[in-house]
């Protein structure tokens, strides 16, 4: 069969494993062969991989880059050399063309977090804000996406803000640290990621405290299934799963016979997942 | 050989005072930077917030205490962080009963409890070690390349065991390890602490704590001087991999979970640590002491930086900064001293 | 400070030294190793400079080098005073020194180590070819021989300290420094040094000569100055003292010169036989020496004596008799029954004990205490309960044997590193000595011991034959394996070449046999 | 020595088989790992692939480069990522002139041009080496624990100067140095074997470079010998910087982008690249030669087994096996050599 190259920031996020298995899923049951790439959270290595790939002779890429601008060069190759490219849930606007764009905003997930804060707590909040690795551009966008919605509203503090880079153990001691130092506990803690919400729960159950929002990031089953048990107050979902489908079968179909996407850039909207509308995550069957 | 009594004499009576900060500079720095975060941030001090620090530290500070015996040897192993996911993932496993019920919450886990659990955690820590103490003394491939091996090997070993994603949810007897206090001492804190009197006194008081010296001071004489330096060699990294899987069942109890990508990145924290603690690099010189207070330092470090909310990236450089400050205090201290 | 003892003797009023040290003291932590010490050279002279293990010689020089600063004290050249603050000034003042402790990078090869720092080339770029051709100029006058190209690493003691010298020579100089260059040294070599120390002497460069043997002051030097304790003991010409004289000054006592055995051995079992070693030096290997048929037995109480020029395969086969090396073939044999050694461990089992031929690389900790150095082969000795070391055991041990050997050290607790050579020799036979073996092998026992503690360790291994103890001395001081040994083997290129009881032999007799090349029964 | 003729030489006219194939394991390995490869997967050896390869391994190669220098001393820098990721990021706001235009795209940028660009990443690779090294020779900070620290500050330093985000578009003068071709030849593979080629030059036949082998291999004596050890020390670390700077002025010109989390991971891949090659982490013993093998064997690995199209997880613990093998294999050969 004919080979796609699929390829995903890094494995060693769950997020990330997720999107992968939904890839080579849907290359196999469109009749194609799935090339893995891993791109180890490096862009020069997820670079080499396309080159390999180019190089290997692949009909078409599917990818989630590492780093929007660090991999338009990578991609602004394999156009060049006549491989269709679809892009997913990050996208590289510096390519011209680029077959299409499924997504959904990080930014727009911040601002999701953001605006059920709002939601939760219209008489304003004092928040805890756990940011993603340092430099990533996850972790900026989706706390961009945060203060986008909260930044002009007094009401609403963030009292408290430190990167916990994406890791439970981090998210664990830093928001430790956090109620160590706050003269009184935050109405809420947002996290960029699930890990980190994770370990933010396991400290604020250490210290008995309750009325407490967590919001986390990424629609993991292990968050949803904290959601429907109260542990977590919410999590965002940005549909990878479907986005990686709709991404393969847009890809597929302009490789079986040309047909075009009808718009080249579909975004889903990022939705935050709470206990009243569980069954709209995706992944909620894998909790048991 | 002179009647004559020896020119060698000190004058005993004096206080060393040169000698002595020599000998705790590392713990000297540690109070004054204390000090100085309690200075800003009154809250550093609470009693709660100190035990944040220890209990923060005591994962790390387990790593530690099993790397001191490996830079001891004038070894390194950087696979601690992986080898760590690796076991606490093989845990997580058993105490869940599976990987079916990966997520499940709460008390009700249908798993082997966690005595199995530990065990596991424990025994894949010690296959881990044995293995590269093995390749290390037998294929005679110099540690750091056998360990930066291993680091990459149990990566994907974790990530393929778990496919990538966590397993959690374990039942009260099990998170008691990580998250349990006795009196209001958390449980890490006191697994440390122990650990560490534990490490102590097998490196001053026995045989085979001697020998760990004399193999990282000179292997050939010591191997001439009868010693198994590779049994020795090889046994140290198996002690690295029983603390990997002590703290690995450890981080599993306090984060609930067990995750592949725990543990990234602690090579250079636990390798640190022992080095800011005064041990040489170049093996046959340190003490667990000193592994404790460099430890604590690099904890300490981190929470006050957090509790004082200083920008995470101005947290990186000083970090590095005080890091460096902190061994030149040390090496400006010890050669006082030999200056007289 | 008390004031210094100046034991020196009134110069003539017209001897203008060349360099001239005086009131140099020097402190380490616990030890006052030199006390207002002054020291003079003239110029063309060799001059001896001697004293006990521990007296502040090697101290002293390293201070003239520029190695170390003096706490006080001044430093004049030409009658002018200047200060070495570093190593390159005292080498641009044409002081340069070749250090009791081996200062050469192991993977350079010989002529990067004769010529480090003065590389010769153009500005930027070495030229190897010439530093090799250089090398192979000086090394055929001091009789090295070996390529220029080779790594240091793969050369044995002796070559190492001949690369030294090399280094040496090399350099231009008005004063060469050398702290023991013979103590490494078998007897034709050390001629061969002699040789080229006159000739420098007759160009007006002087030679500072520091030794333990000292038949070599009355052989070559001038003039000496004697330290004790780290003060003057003593300084004048060389023809006007004697030995008695000299080891007065350096002891403060009379000491008898060499120990002698009176015949006292009698036959008794064998207590190690070895049949047939045999190692070959494979294609690749160019360095190795070969073994032959190395067959001999030691008895219970009997001291054996291997001599041999530098190669002749004696540390080769003490080596290999101890496990420390492979065999192709060959049988060890202890008491009577055929032994599998396969590892030093395995020797010390069977009750072998092996004093290396290189204590800095093969048996000092130098990084930990003496306690823990001398105590490391014998933990059976003072286990405590259970894995535990009895702390009070090793202190009587240590103790213990600072008593026999005269050790000269502030503590047990003291770094070996910070002993004087001599003594830490002392530490290392110490160590084997603890294990109360059978069979106890010794490579050089003696270098570097001065003359006192020579005695000592020669009455010590005595006194070991004496108990029971088959001692096998390896020495390259022929003086040495006469006085001590009751039978004497001798070896030449990997093969035994004789096999003579040790009374009634002489120099003239080994030396025959050392030399030739047909193997001989005695 | 004897007058007779010496037992040290070799019979010089058969030939040397084991000399052979010690002298060139780590090649003869990435050989057969490259025939390996080529059987199961036949476009691994197409030319295009190969540059894919050589291009991928320029960046981490121009810093074993420079690390080569650092091991070959017995130090250490584990700060190159971090050090990379600051110089390139300055190299990007001084070709965009200023950090207002950080995202425009295209040609009609405003700055600086790439000469300028290319300086400042060097000045501040150079920069950054030196404070390290003088950190190094001045306090007796083991380097170890200097370029941890500096790993952390300039990592820090990165964050902050560009408020976490990257820098990216640069004109077409500028990305050539990354992503264009001389011939059939990538401008990253040139620079990178031109530098090889002038390091090993530098290395065998000028004084400087016998002089770090020199203090590498026995420090003390090379002090005694009248060497300036503290410079030739701190003067490593400021080649080690010079390549970071080179290396991030590539690298930006490649990805047409800088980031602040650009390198992360490089000190483990680049020391590994070196002592695959057979440099004594020790000191005084390694060649470049043994570096750029040591580098094409890890990009090797890593391209090959994505052409294969290996399972991720699975190629952590094939790569972790094989770097391994690679040095065993090396050490294996040489003990035949000495052995005999
Ligand atoms: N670096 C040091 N630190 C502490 N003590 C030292 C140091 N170097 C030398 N000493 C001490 O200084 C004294 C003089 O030592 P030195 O090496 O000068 O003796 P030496 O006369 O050369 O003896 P030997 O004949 O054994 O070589 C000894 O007591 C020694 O232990
Ligand atoms: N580590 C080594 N590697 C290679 N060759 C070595 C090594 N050590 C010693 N040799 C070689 O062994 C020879 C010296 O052998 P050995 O030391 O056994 O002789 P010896 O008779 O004991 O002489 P001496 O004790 O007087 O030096 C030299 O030719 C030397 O090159
Ligand atoms: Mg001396
Ligand atoms: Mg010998």
């Amino acid at each position: 069969a004919d080979k796609i190259l699929a390829s995903v920031p890094g494995l060693s996020f769950p997020f990330f494993v997720h999107m992968m298995n939904a890839f080579k899923a849907e290359i196999t049951a469109q009749g194609y062969e799935a090339v893995e790439s891993d791109g180890q959270v490096s862009s020069p290595k997820q670079t080499a991989d396309i080159e390999a790939a180019i190089a290997q002779g692949v009909k078409g890429i599917v990818i989630s880059p590492n780093e929007v601008d660090a991999m338009a060069p990578a991609l602004q190759q394999a156009v060049e050399a006549g491989i269709p490219v679809v892009t997913v849930d990050r996208r590289v606007p510096s390519v011209e063309g680029i077959l299409a764009h499924i997504g959904a905003d990080n930014v727009k997930g911040g601002e999701a977090q953001g605006n059920l804060v709002k939601q939760m707590f219209p008489d304003g909040a004092t928040i805890v804000n756990l940011q993603g690795q340092s430099g990533a551009s996850p972790a900026i966008d989706r706390n961009k996406g945060l203060h986008n919605v909260l930044d002009g509203d007094a009401k609403y503090k963030i009292v408290f803000e430190q990167t916990a880079g994406f890791a439970r153990d981090k998210g664990l001691a830093v928001t430790e640290a956090a109620l160590s130092g706050l003269a009184e506990p935050p109405k809420v803690i947002v996290a960029a990621n699930d890990d980190m919400a994770l370990g933010a729960m396991e400290a604020v159950k250490a210290r008995n405290l309750s009325g407490i929002a967590i919001i986390g990031f990424d629609a993991l089953p292990e968050a949803l299934a904290q959601v429907r048990d109260g542990g977590l107050t919410a999590t965002i979902e940005q549909f990878p799963g479907k986005q990686s489908a709709l991404g393969v079968q847009t890809l597929t179909a302009f490789l079986k016979d040309g047909t075009k996407p009808a718009e080249k850039v579909i975004l889903l909207t990022p939705v935050a997942v709470t206990k009243d509308n569980l069954n709209i995550a995706e992944r909620l069957g894998e909790v048991k | 050989m002179s009647t004559t009594g020896s020119p060698a004499k000190a004058t005993d009576t004096s206080f060393d005072a040169f000698g002595f900060i020599a000998r705790f500079a590392p713990l000297i720095f540690l109070l004054v930077l204390m000090a100085v975060f309690a200075i800003v941030e009154p809250r550093f001090l609470s009693s709660i917030n100190l035990f944040n620090v220890m209990r923060q530290v005591s994962i790390t500070g387990l790593l530690a205490i099993g790397m001191t015996f490996v830079i001891l040897t004038a070894g390194i192993d950087l696979s601690v962080g992986s080898l760590l996911a690796f076991a606490g993932l093989v845990a997580a496993a058993v105490a869940k009963g599976g990987m079916q019920d990966r997520f499940t919450v709460g008390d009700d886990a249908v798993g082997y409890g966690w005595q199995l659990a530990a065990l596991a955690a424990i025994a894949v820590g010690l296959a881990g070690g044995y293995i590269q103490g093995f390749a290390i003394t037998r294929f005679k491939v110099p540690p750091f390349v056998v360990t930066l091996g291993g680091m990459s090997v149990f990566r994907g070993a974790a990530l393929l065991f778990a496919a990538g994603g966590p397993i959690s949810g374990f039942d009260k007897a099990f998170t008691w390890w990580g998250q349990g206090k006795i009196g209001p001492v958390p449980v890490p804190v006191i697994i440390f602490l122990v650990a560490a009197i534990v490490a102590h006194i097998v490196l001053r008081y026995t045989r085979f704590g001697r020998r760990v010296y004399a193999v990282g001071g000179n292997p050939e004489a010591a191997r001439l001087s009868g010693l198994n330096v590779t049994g020795i060699i090889c046994s140290v990294y198996v002690i690295m991999g029983f603390f990997a899987g002590l703290g690995a069942f450890v981080l599993a109890a306090r984060l609930n979970s067990a995750e592949a990508v725990a543990g990234t990145g602690y090579e250079l924290t636990v390798i640190a640590s022992v080095v800011i603690g005064g041990t040489s690099l170049f093996g046959g010189a340190g003490t667990i002491f000193g592994t404790v207070v460099g430890s604590l330092l690099i904890g300490v470090l981190l929470n006050g930086l957090v509790l004082m909310n200083v920008s995470s990236y101005i947290q990186q450089i000083i970090i590095g900064v005080i890091i460096v400050l902190a061994v030149a205090f040390d090496t400006f201290a010890k050669s006082r001293r030999k200056r007289g | 400070m008390p004031p210094a003892v100046t034991l020196m003797q009134t110069e003539p009023a017209e001897f203008a030294p060349l360099l001239r040290m005086s009131g140099i003291s020097k402190s380490f932590p616990g030890v006052k190793a030199l006390e207002s010490v002054d020291f003079a050279v003239g110029a063309g002279e060799i001059h001896a400079f001697l004293g006990e293990n521990g007296a502040g010689k090697s101290t002293l020089l390293k201070i003239l080098s520029g190695a170390q600063a003096p706490d006080t004290g001044t430093i004049s050249l030409d009658g002018k005073a200047t200060v070495f603050a570093t190593p390159q000034d005292a080498q641009r003042a044409g002081i340069v020194t070749i250090y009791q402790e081996f200062t050469l990078a192991p993977d350079m090869s010989i002529a990067e180590n004769v010529f480090v720092g003065r590389e010769l080339g153009s500005r930027f770029f070495v030229n190897h070819g010439l530093m090799e051709e250089e090398t192979r100029k000086i090394s055929r006058r001091i009789g090295l021989d070996r390529e220029p190209s080779t790594r240091v690493r793969d050369l044995a003691v002796a070559e190492q300290q001949m690369v030294e010298i090399a280094r040496a020579l090399s350099m231009k100089s008005r004063i060469i420094v050398m702290d023991e260059p013979t103590s490494a040294l078998s007897r034709s070599e050390v001629e061969k040094l002699f040789t080229i120390v006159r000739g420098l002497k007759a160009e007006g460069i002087s030679t500072i000569f520091v030794t333990h043997r000292l038949e070599e002051v009355f052989e070559i030097c001038d003039r000496y100055t004697v330290l004790r304790d780290g003060r003057n003991a003593g300084a004048g010409r060389v023809p006007e003292t004697s030995i008695e004289g000299i080891i007065r000054m350096m002891v403060g006592r009379d000491v008898g010169l060499l120990a002698h055995r009176q015949g006292s051995f009698t036959q008794s079992e064998v207590a190690l036989e070895v049949k047939g070693l045999n190692r070959k030096r494979k294609a690749t290997d160019a360095s190795a020496i070969e073994l032959h048929d190395v067959s001999f037995k030691v008895h219970k109480g009997e001291i054996l004596g291997l001599a041999g020029l530098v190669g002749a395969g004696r540390t080769e086969s003490a080596r290999a008799i101890f496990g420390a090396d492979p065999l192709d073939s060959g049988e060890v044999i202890v008491g009577g029954t055929p032994a599998r050694i396969a590892s030093p461990s395995d020797a010390i089992a069977q009750g072998i004990g092996l004093v290396p031929e290189d204590r800095k690389q093969q048996a000092l900790f130098l990084g930990l205490a003496i306690r823990t150095n001398l105590s490391m082969a014998a933990h059976d000795h003072i286990s405590g309960w259970g894995p535990f070391i009895s702390a009070a055991r090793e202190t009587a041990l240590v103790e213990d044997y600072r008593r026999k050997l005269n050790i000269r050290m502030t503590s047990g607790e003291q770094l070996v590193g910070n002993l004087s050579g001599g003594n830490q020799q002392k530490v290392v036979l110490a160590r084997w000595l603890a294990l109360r073996p059978n069979v106890l092998i010794v490579d050089e026992p003696t270098r570097g011991i001065d003359v006192g503690a020579k005695v000592e360790v020669h009455n010590l291994l005595i006194e070991m034959a004496r108990e029971g103890i088959a001692v096998i001395v390896i020495s390259s001081e022929l003086p040495e394996v006469l006085s001590l040994a009751d039978r004497i083997v001798t070896m030449r290129e990997g093969r035994v070449t004789g096999n003579v009881p040790g009374p009634g032999a002489t120099q003239e007799q080994l030396m025959t046999l050392m030399t030739m090349s047909a193997p001989k029964a005695a």
